[in-house]
């Protein structure tokens, strides 16, 4: 590839690890290395380090620290919220939670399912909002917790966090959000959404992987999944990652305070990009909700243009970008978040997920929007099915 | 050094004070904590006309905690009367230290039984209260069997 | 502490991180920052990364790259190898395990119990060592799992392995081992062990905090504890700790290039130490086994000193060691590990673990060994019981 210009607009996948996270972590491999368990002064450095992560990621969300529980991840963070919370809940057998969520939560409840417990999966309307009627319906007797995101990873689709959480209270039931995709993008304050539990992930928001966290409202009915020394108020077992929290933590406060910005900037080049790409290239349509949207998250469907190729052809000008249409060459099913959608057969197969980062520039966007031109263009070229 | 305890009990725990045995007390208690398993002895040199303490020294076997909670319930005690002893609480002697751990509230509490003890112990032999059973190692071991127990380690 | 002398002999709680493997980290922050899962060029460095990673870890314990489960840690390995395999086995729910486990085997087996599994926990002798012949007289008809940890954390006792796998494979039962504390001082080949599981934890071998693996032999029955997007195999979810995982493969790599020369530099210093405290200091006994122990361990208990007592007055003169006696800040109980070993009286309540590493020198044992006597002295002058 030598030189070639290489832009990363696939940051609801991942991110880069910012430097100023990298240089908090760094002293703690080699000289604040402590297990935060032991009593000497190595010890006692590693854990005053924890003490710290906990207060600024409680502080980044409206939370208190001792409602901070540190994990491995989104996926860890999803699970203890609905496998720590159902079982342990005597007799309150069933979950609500929404077509569109990611597989940490699905496959989740699809294991309580196997268990005996009942789950409701509700749908989304056309653009993929959940709809409340229909989960406040879905409310019985024995439900224990409702889990709906906060922002869906694949359309951007921002969910009414609030609305859900009256019902939530007004029937007594738990709830629990997966923000992994929302945090430094809008507005993430746990008493704000109402929320008694939210799930957020390291390496989506500049943090390092492997590191997440389940806030978890004092007074809520929870267990651990993970058994041993008793970390993390007994509800995490493993010695801390003390190096992870720390960079995670600074990532939390990078993106709390730069929230507004990025989100300024995150937006015009979001608008930008979706404009510049309707003018000028045919039979595409967005995908998901059109204000009611992450501000870094374009999805759009390009008729007569199969995904997987679309996704090679623009890496192979230096872009990154993903794809949940079917014929990739890991999975050949359909993303379920665009088959709720409905979208029409044409469209399916040809989505393109393009996911803004903080690092990316207007210059990108020009040069993504050419990128795409020429990809389509030659996919279309090719294609039994275009009109020409 | 950054221990979960203040500087007063660091330095407490480092430089005990009135430490060591004491020949001929006019007082000596010894007392273990159910809690830990831990030991204080405490040995009383008292003035028979004013019943002021006049000398206190302790011996620990235990936490830092206790010896800091040890050292500063001998200075609190020195120069006070027996009655005046009495009164110190385990709330009185954690406070002057700062604050305590609160799974270390015990270790405070067992350094306040031991001058208790040490002061019944001067009141018995001097014919102030009626004699009890005398507190001893053996006892003080058969009573803190049951403290050992599993969950913990890295 | 301005120019103190720091001593960190508590390899068994954790090591610091070796800077080539910090270096072998550092390009995974901000560079190849991928998401393994994604199919653009990014995610394919990623992929790579985790394929050469798992393929080093493989080699380095005689195992086949896919059956190397990357997990967040040795509690989180442990607990998949217990609760992976044991509700999965249908109608087999007993599990044999030994008294001296990590809490996160312990823990575990806890947790099970109360799901209605039975649970045997087989006795050790006086050395820590685990009674093979009660062992194999627990097996039943519906024994599913024996799990014994290679050596234990706090006393260092070398469990007798083979034998425990010849009774497993004659009867018919899966094998884990927690081998946490033996790689990078005795060699682990999980052929030569006979285990078909075994767990392995990063920060114990100077690899980075929050990563560990469990090796499960092709063939066995396992069922995932973390569900999701279907990461490792389908048998762990969560998107993968790249940094992570590749510096615990550099971990994994240089400790068993170095296991020889670390093992005989190790043994050196520790019976140095053990001599040279039974030389100068009077009642003293050393706790687990006089020759099957780990080369870096050396566990004394010291009559008429308090375990937190010692520890802090060596933490005050730079040494960093634990203990396993009642009386820490964090806890009151004596370890569940001394108590089994049936320790007189006198002895278990100063127990000090000081457990080396790569990088302690014999001027280090030097300092230790007067630091150990200063202390001792000092706490029996101030002991009710000590005579003098
Ligand atoms: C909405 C959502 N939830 C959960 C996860 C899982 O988080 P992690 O990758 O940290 O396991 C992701 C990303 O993979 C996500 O986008
Ligand atoms: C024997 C043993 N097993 C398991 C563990 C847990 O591993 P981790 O700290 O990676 O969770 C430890 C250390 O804490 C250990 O010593
Ligand atoms: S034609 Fe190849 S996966 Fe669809
Ligand atoms: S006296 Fe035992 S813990 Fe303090």
């Amino acid at each position: 590839m030598g030189t070639m210009k290489r832009i990363y607009m696939d940051h609801s996948a991942t991110t880069p690890v910012d430097p100023l996270v990298v240089d908090a972590m760094l002293p703690f491999f080699t000289d604040l290395f402590g297990n935060a368990s032991s009593l000497h002064s190595f010890g006692s450095e590693a854990a005053e380090a924890l003490l710290r992560a906990r207060k600024q990621v409680a502080d980044a969300i409206g939370a208190l620290p001792e409602e901070i529980i540190f994990t491995s991840g989104g996926t860890e963070s999803d699970n203890l919220a609905i496998r720590g919370v159902v079982p342990f809940n005597a007799g309150k057998k069933h979950v609500i939670t929404s077509v569109i969520e990611h597989p940490a939560v699905l496959n989740t409840c699809a294991f309580l399912e196997s268990l005996g417990h009942e789950v409701t999966y509700v749908p989304v309307d056309a653009d993929g909002v959940v709809d409340v009627k229909i989960l406040e319906k879905s409310v019985r007797e024995n439900t224990v917790l409702v889990s709906v995101m906060h922002a869906n990873n694949e359309v951007g689709t921002i969910q009414p966090i609030e609305k859900i959480s009256e019902i939530a209270k007004k029937y007594n039931i738990y709830f629990h959000t997966d923000a992994v995709q929302s945090v430094g993008k809008i507005p993430v304050n746990v008493d704000d959404l109402g929320v008694d539990m939210l799930s957020i992930s390291s390496h989506k928001i500049h943090g390092p992987k492997g590191v997440g966290v389940l806030y978890v409202r004092k007074g809520t009915n929870i267990s651990p999944i993970v058994f041993g020394g008793n970390h993390e108020m007994g509800m995490r077992s493993g010695t801390e990652n003390v190096s992870g929290i720390v960079g995670f933590a600074k990532a939390m406060e990078l993106a709390a305070q730069r929230q507004d910005a990025d989100s300024i900037h995150m937006t015009q080049m979001r608008d930008s990009l979706i404009s510049r790409v309707f003018d000028s290239i045919s039979d595409v349509r967005l995908n998901g909700h059109p204000s009611r949207r992450l501000p870094n998250n374009v999805n759009m469907s390009f008729k007569y243009a199969e995904g997987e190729s679309m996704l090679m052809l623009l890496d192979m000008q230096g872009v990154a970008v993903s794809t949940g249409s079917a014929c990739s060459s890991k999975s050949l099913k359909a993303s379920h978040v665009l088959s709720a959608l409905e979208i029409e057969d044409d469209f399916i197969h040809g989505s393109l997920r393009i996911s803004l980062g903080r690092e990316n520039t207007m210059d990108d966007i020009d040069y993504v929007v050419g990128a795409l031109q020429e990809t389509i263009a030659k996919l279309r070229a090719m294609s039994p099915l275009a009109d020409r | 050094m950054k221990f979960p305890y203040t500087e007063k009990v660091l330095e407490h725990f480092k430089n005990p004070r009135n430490v060591g045995k004491m020949e001929n007390p006019d007082g000596k208690g010894l007392e273990g904590s159910p809690a830990c398993g831990d030991m204080v002895a405490v040995y009383l040199q008292v003035n028979p006309d004013t019943q002021v303490i006049e000398d206190i020294k302790f011996e620990s076997y235990g936490c830092a905690s206790n010896i800091a909670t040890a050292s500063i319930i001998t200075e609190l005690a020195k120069g006070k009367t027996v009655e005046e002893a009495k009164k110190i609480s385990w709330q009185e002697a954690t406070e002057e230290l700062g604050g305590l751990p609160p799974v270390k509230a015990h270790c405070s509490v067992l350094a306040v039984e031991g001058l208790r003890a040490a002061i019944r112990d001067y009141e018995e032999k001097h014919g102030l209260v009626s004699e009890q059973e005398p507190t001893t190692v053996d006892v003080i071991r058969s009573r803190l069997k049951h403290v050992m127990n599993p969950m913990a380690g890295l």
